[in-house]
């Protein structure tokens, strides 16, 4: 090849490279997007309502981002991710049956894989959301955390599963039940006020992240308004051995110990305190939980006994028998849709979600905007999520700035045999703490 | 062989070696593109750069400029262990240092203590930080070999996360901080990057980042290049060859491989620099900032050559996007399932690795280059059939 | 032999001596590898040191490069003593080498290899190179072509590109020579350079030495097992035995010296020429 | 003498640590003992191979993990008995180690050992893959004899499987020394592992040795991953915890020195001991270095400090040097 064609041959790449520029190619849902704001105010009720990604004028679209596979984001996906997005998709079929949001549009799942890793979920994120008109759900707080500036730029509202107070401030995001932080002032008071006293050693065995410390950020508070302090605050890195930190907790004496624990750490923990010889009452954080620790038949019966006799679980929601509206139309889904569902709080929880995404969806509908800006000003247009006793009602108001945390959290106590292990003792239960708590901007 | 000295001059039939001759030939063999197919290359390159993201898909342009963040740490360490023998697990420590260090200094003021710098600042700070600890990690490389040396870069690798984990007005402890938003150099902003106007809406972040990131693969590649092509370039490969001879011939073991660790370490840092800007949100734990990302870029040298600087570049585009490949085609390949896709994509990316290792030990370059040696050995040596292979060793 | 009368001549008595080896000791564990070695080289002298397998030749090297430290002793090059030092810095000093059993960088070209020879001479570190532009090119060219000139000089400019682990032994012998020329040294240490070699390959060999002492005036020592290619180029020699020096003197005077005889006697091969190592 | 002062300073930071609180003190005694077990089996596994190749083999993490999912696959889904899956899965990882040595690492002979060394952590990444791949729905426990048995020892409670996991580990030790000093194929090791090529000149068959070894290898991965599958201290269960576990007695190889045996035994007690120590007495005493995440880099500071003063670890050989 001589130089005069070399020569001949850049010049045509630059020219290419330059008509392609002049064409444009790229990011047309960002155009889209900001074109749409411009127009949201001036849509009204009555007419079909505007068209964005992810809505072409009968199907609405909804993102999931969730762990499917993966190292850890198996484990995460068989436990939590599984049964949440089965709680989503039994939610809009149960809707779609009556026509869909408004009676007449109809809801589909888009779920990409984030294999609870946020590099992979940012990939996730980017394969799906020219598709998709909002998130249903967003599982993995490191992978939420690195989408937040990327929904904020797109637009796109997501529903956030994992209880982190933090949530409530960000506009894109609509949390939907109690914080981390409000599981355990509750979780602390009641044991105050049912069997224990603030006289009595109170100690939290935390996990060393920020999920651990959202959980000892509200242990402190409860203390702090209940006018004692915490006896000693152990922590640990997640698949460790524990014995260090049972044995502190025996020496200092305590007979409570709020866990901030995920599902991955409890049997360990439990196991260790049981080798120790050593017994308090556990207040476990909702996560620590999971209905097969006592119902599958090859557990350990000194695990399984120990947990009946000495764990209560801070959570939110009720049993799953209960007779709230919110319940008794989910069983009624279940039945219908997804017969072989076993009772699980984490299918509870993504079907409460998905209600949530439909309070929203409803009022986009009566604006007229079902584009993504339009969903996300819905949110703010929503006033109050409504679970029907399912979940505590939880306050929005017109922005983030008046949104109102749910304070009440639902204590349960183990016993084997009932749905999902679970039984309550007190259902929607609120400390003087609770009411007080802001969580941190 | 024949008369191995030179003869006396009158006997020798062949002009004898003229200065300027000679000189002309060490000019044209230095070029970094000594043929027009080079040039021809280059230019497609550059086409390439201008035109990908305008035309890429928001998941390609993540996939690529992700690839690119590979490529540049993938560079620096290609140098330490390629070039210099120096193999190292730390690589995933320079990132999250580098990323740290440019939230730390470039994150709004009002956001946990950041210090609200621009783009070029926290640049150089993250680039000079990743030299200093460097330097500090290097000095153990000169006791420690092979296997030693692994053990103790892996170590170095959970130290890091340990201690920025703990510092937390950097970090933010196990919350976790914001990277840093904005890449403005002078009047052009990369995360809205709008082509001096030509376009009526700008383009996305992922299309911007890929523009910033490219550029300085190229700008890491130049550089690395310059130094593998010259002296010190040479020295560290005589130190990976034999490093005692190496200094017998007056190379520094010091200088050279703390050297080594230096260079590579400023670059890996400068990777984290991009890598933060990327994911916009890290949490200083193994899962971000691990054992993982390491491999990742050994792997990256491996499968693209050791000891070679494109050759880094094409494995980073290899390693960075087989999984999206295969996760896009994940409903064309049978038995595959939504659960077990990163399965699949893992096993592949294991086979990858172990099979390049065995079978063209020196990756992708290796059988480029195995190919053209196959020519120059035909032309050049005859009789050595025997002997080994220039990609062998 | 024109090389010896050269040598005696450009090493007058009186001047002070380029290498001084004084009551040197190396010990490994309880071995003793030298046992109070003393001997000096005059600058342009060729410089011989003999002695049967495992006499602690390669030691001495090793010691002049630094690569050991002995327990007892000096090494002064031109006064500066070289017990301590860094190997690096002997080579900065002007000390260069060969290696019985190579010790090329295979990986590399020829060419390449010759240049890390040019290393200490060279000044281009990371940054400059890193930079390319001006100083460091101007001078990778200015050395490469003083490479290219010495591969010529030695027959090596056909495998200048070549990888030099591919290439035959007695070429890569050929290119450690070169690459030792290409230091410049003041002192360069030949270790068994014929070793291997058939008749013609040592004669040409032999020949080469000589011009490098005679032309450039390098001062030379020589490790080699070859008795005869020994007694025909070298100007003094050194014979030791198990590490202790058993004879210091003209080639004449060793030749004929009984404790020298007895020593190669005592082993079982014959020294002469072709010997293999 | 330094290693000695070093020692010294520990032994009596340990004296004081057991006056201070004795039932803490002998509970993250007999924790750190049991971690100290595992640490051990696995480190045995990767001694063998250092000691035929002179490599760390990464794969030995994976084979640890692969070969508890096999057991607990013979255990649970096959429902046989515990220890005939566990003979099982071990003559099923010797067959694998025996195909990587033959299929992957006979052909790297010559290799920088970087490549070498990658080449493991591939294996490595190829077993943990495939355990996704084949085990999609497992328990987190291998059913076991021992599940939630203690043993008390004064006031301390030892788990049951730990018990068995010590035991286990002495017997692999006492085997190895069995081995080595008294078989002729233990000789043929000892020599291949001083040096291959004189092994060979004295007509030993160094390849049928490094066979050996990795059957070896892949036959304690076995034991190790089986009984950190069985919720052996740290109890993580079956899972992938178990390959975290397995990283962390890379430092115990080092402290111990990379070719010996009882010096992996020891270096894993001490890094067992050493991180239940810092577990159970950083934040008390020194609260500055954080709330958690010492423990976890305190085996490799003290690796570290141990190749400072004997860069060939406790127990190993020393490394020589040639020109």
């Amino acid at each position: 090849m001589n130089q005069k064609s070399v020569a001949k041959l850049v010049g045509l790449a630059v020219v290419a490279a330059l008509f392609v520029v002049a064409c444009g190619g790229g990011d047309k849902t960002a155009s889209n997007a900001a074109k749409n704001t411009t127009t949201t105010k001036s849509s009204n009720a009555g007419k079909a309502p505007k068209t964005g990604p992810g809505f072409d004028g009968t199907t609405i679209k909804l993102g999931v981002i969730t762990p499917q596979s993966g190292a850890i984001g198996k484990i995460v996906a068989d436990d939590i991710g599984t049964p949440m997005t089965s709680g989503n998709q039994v939610y809009w079929d149960s809707v779609n049956a009556n026509g869909g949001v408004a009676g007449k549009y109809k809801v589909s799942l888009e779920t990409a894989d984030s294999q609870y890793d946020a590099t992979v979920g940012l990939q996730a994120y980017d394969k799906i959301k020219n598709d998709v008109a909002a998130m249903q759900q967003v599982l993995g707080t490191q992978v939420l955390q690195a989408m937040q500036p990327k929904l904020k730029t797109d637009q796109i509202s997501a529903g956030p599963a994992t209880l982190d107070a933090e949530w409530t401030n960000d506009p894109n995001l609509f949390p939907i039940a109690t914080s981390y932080q409000l599981l355990s002032i509750n979780g602390i008071d009641y044991y105050i006020h049912n069997g224990g006293s603030k006289t009595k050693n109170i100690c939290v065995l935390a996990q060393d992240d920020a999920y651990g410390e959202a959980g000892v950020q509200g242990a402190n508070y409860e203390a702090q308004k209940a006018g004692f302090t915490l006896k000693t605050v152990q922590r640990y890195a997640t698949l460790t051995d524990k014995t260090a930190q049972i044995q502190a907790l025996k020496d200092n004496s305590c007979d409570a110990v709020l866990f901030v624990a995920t599902l991955a750490d409890t049997k360990a923990a439990i196991q260790t305190a049981i080798q120790l010889n050593y017994t308090a009452r556990w207040i476990a954080l909702s996560p620590a939980w999971l209905p097969s620790f006592v119902a599958s038949s090859e557990s350990d019966a000194s695990f399984k006994t120990y947990l009946e006799q000495n764990m209560w679980v801070s959570s939110t929601g009720v049993d799953w028998n209960s007779p709230v509206p919110g319940y008794v139309q989910m069983r009624a889904a279940i039945a219908k849709y997804a017969p072989t569902q076993q009772p699980d709080p984490y299918f509870a929880y993504g079907f409460q979600q998905a209600r949530a995404m439909d309070q929203i969806l409803e009022v986009a509908v009566k604006n007229g905007d079902l584009s993504r800006a339009g969903i996300l000003n819905a949110i703010n247009g929503v006033g109050t999520l409504k679970f029907d006793g399912a979940l505590p009602d939880f306050f929005y108001g017109t922005s983030v700035a008046t949104r109102k945390q749910p304070t009440p959290a639902t204590i349960f106590s183990i016993v084997a045999g009932v749905p999902q292990g679970l039984k309550t003792l007190s259902a929607n239960y609120t400390s003087a703490a609770a009411k007080t708590f802001k969580p941190a901007g | 062989m024949a008369s191995t000295l030179a003869p006396p001059p009158a006997a020798d039939a062949t002009d004898p070696p003229n200065r300027s001759v000679l000189e002309a030939r060490a000019r044209r063999e230095i070029r970094l593109f000594p043929t027009p197919s080079y040039w021809v290359g280059a230019a497609v390159l550059l086409a390439l750069y201008l035109v990908l993201p305008l035309v890429l898909s928001d998941l390609w342009a993540n996939v690529l400029v992700l690839a690119g963040i590979t490529a540049i740490g993938g560079l620096g360490l290609n140098l330490l262990t390629g070039y210099a023998g120096q193999a190292s697990l730390g690589t995933a420590a320079f990132v999250g240092i580098g990323a740290f260090t440019a939230s730390y200094l470039g994150r709004a003021t009002d956001v946990n203590n950041g210090l609200g710098q621009p783009f070029v600042v926290y640049l150089i700070a993250a680039i000079l930080v990743g030299a200093a600890v460097g330097f500090l990690v290097g000095l153990p490389a000169l006791r420690l070999r092979g296997s030693y040396l692994v053990i103790v870069t892996l170590g170095f690798l959970f130290v890091t996360t340990y201690v920025l984990t703990q510092w937390k007005t950097v970090s933010n402890g196990n919350l976790g901080a914001p990277m840093p938003v904005g890449v403005q150099i002078g009047s052009i902003d990369f995360t809205s990057f709008d082509v001096f106007g030509m376009r009526d809406t700008p383009l996305g972040r992922n299309q911007g980042l890929f523009y910033l990131v490219w550029i300085f693969v190229a700008i890491t590649a130049l550089l690395v290049k310059n130094i593998v092509r010259s002296r010190p370039g040479r020295a560290l490969q005589a130190v990976r060859d034999r490093d005692v001879a190496a200094e017998i011939v007056g190379v520094s073991l010091f200088r050279y491989k703390v050297g080594a660790f230096v260079v590579s370490s400023a670059i890996g840092a400068m990777a984290g620099v991009f890598y933060g800007l990327y994911i916009q949100y890290l949490t200083p734990n193994q899962q971000s900032i691990g054992l993982t990302l390491s491999v990742q870029f050994l792997a990256v040298i491996i499968v693209g050559g050791i000891g070679t600087v494109y050759g880094t570049v094409v494995g980073a585009v290899i390693i960075g996007g087989l999984p999206t490949i295969i996760n896009e085609f994940s409903n064309h390949i049978p038995y595959l399932t939504a659960s077990t896709v990163s399965a699949f994509q893992g096993i592949v990316f294991a086979l990858l690795l172990v099979v390049t290792l065995l079978l063209e030990p020196w990756g992708f370059a290796g059988a480029v280059r195995r190919f053209k040696t196959r020519k120059l050995r035909r032309t050049m040596v005859p009789g050595s059939a025997g002997s080994t292979g220039a990609t062998t060793g | 032999m024109t090389a010896t009368e050269h040598a005696f001549g450009s090493g007058p008595a009186g001047t002070p001596p380029l290498l001084e080896v004084s009551e040197v000791t190396l010990r490994f564990g309880g071995v003793t590898a030298l046992s109070s070695v003393s001997f000096d080289v005059r600058e342009g002298e060729l410089f011989a040191i003999i002695g049967p397998n495992g006499a602690g030749k390669t030691s001495i090297f090793n010691c002049l490069n630094a690569v050991y430290r002995p327990q007892e002793g000096h090494i002064r090059l031109d006064g500066v003593d070289l017990v301590g030092k860094r190997p690096s810095t002997t080579a900065h000093m002007g000390v260069a080498r060969t290696f019985q059993n190579l010790a090329l960088f295979k990986n590399l070209d020829v060419i390449d290899n010759l240049m890390l020879g040019r290393h200490h001479i060279m000044r281009t570190g990371f940054l400059k190179g890193m930079l390319w532009v001006g100083w460091a090119k101007r001078e990778e060219i200015r050395n490469r072509v003083r490479c290219d000139e010495i591969a010529e000089t030695l027959g090596l400019t056909p495998y200048r590109r070549v990888p030099v682990g591919i290439l035959p032994y007695g070429v890569q012998k050929r290119i450690e020579i070169g690459r030792a020329l290409a230091m410049e040294p003041r002192l360069l240490l030949l270790d068994e350079p014929v070793a291997g070699m058939n008749l013609d390959e040592t004669e040409d060999m032999a020949r080469a030495i000589c011009q490098i002492n005679g032309e450039l005036g390098v001062a030379m020592i020589l490790v080699e097992h070859d008795m005869h290619l020994v007694m025909d180029i070298a100007d003094r020699v050194l014979a030791l035995d198990f590490g202790v020096p058993i004879a210091l003197g003209p080639v004449d005077e060793i030749r004929d010296d009984p404790r020298v005889i007895e020593a190669y006697l005592g082993q079982a091969s014959t020294p002469g020429p072709g010997a293999a190592s | 003498m330094v290693l000695a002062g070093v020692g010294v300073v520990l032994l009596a930071i340990l004296v004081f640590l057991a006056f201070d609180g004795p039932q803490k003190f002998f509970t993250l005694f007999a924790a750190g003992i049991a971690l100290g077990a595992v640490y051990a089996l696995v480190c045995l596994g990767f001694v063998v191979i250092y000691r035929a190749t002179g490599i760390v083999n990464f794969a030995q993490v994976g084979m640890v993990v692969f070969g508890a999912f096999v057991t607990y696959n013979a255990v649970y889904t096959w429902g046989w008995n515990f220890w005939l899956s566990m003979l099982f899965s071990a003559a099923v990882l010797a067959v694998i180690g025996i195909g990587f040595e033959r299929f992957a690492l006979r052909r790297m002979t010559g290799k920088p050992i970087f490549s070498i060394i990658l080449l493991t952590i591939g294996l490595y990444l190829l077993l943990q893959s495939l355990i996704g791949a084949i085990w999609t729905n497992a328990k987190d426990t291998i059913p076991n004899p021992w599940i939630g048995k203690t043993v008390s020892l004064g006031s301390v409670n030892i788990l049951q499987v730990d018990v068995v996991t010590m035991v286990l580990g002495a017997a692999v030790l006492a085997s190895f020394f069995a081995l080595f000093r008294y078989t002729k194929v233990g000789l043929g090791m000892r020599a291949t592992a001083i040096d291959q090529e004189a092994a060979l000149a004295q007509g030993i068959s160094v390849p049928g040795i490094v066979a050996l070894s990795w059957a070896i290898a892949g036959a304690v991965a076995v034991i190790a991953g089986t009984m950190l599958g069985s919720g052996a201290t740290p109890k993580v269960g079956l899972g992938l915890g178990i390959s975290a576990v397995a990283l962390q007695a890379l430092p115990a190889m080092v402290i111990g020195g990379l070719d010996s045996p009882i010096g992996a035994v020891i270096g894993g007690l001490v890094i067992g001991v050493a991180y239940e120590m810092a577990v159970g007495y950083q934040t008390q005493y020194i609260p500055s270095l954080g709330t958690s995440g010492f423990a976890d880099v305190l085996p490799y500071l003290l690796m570290v400090l141990v190749l400072l003063i004997r860069p060939s670890g406790l127990f190993g050989t020393r490394d020589v040097q040639r020109v």
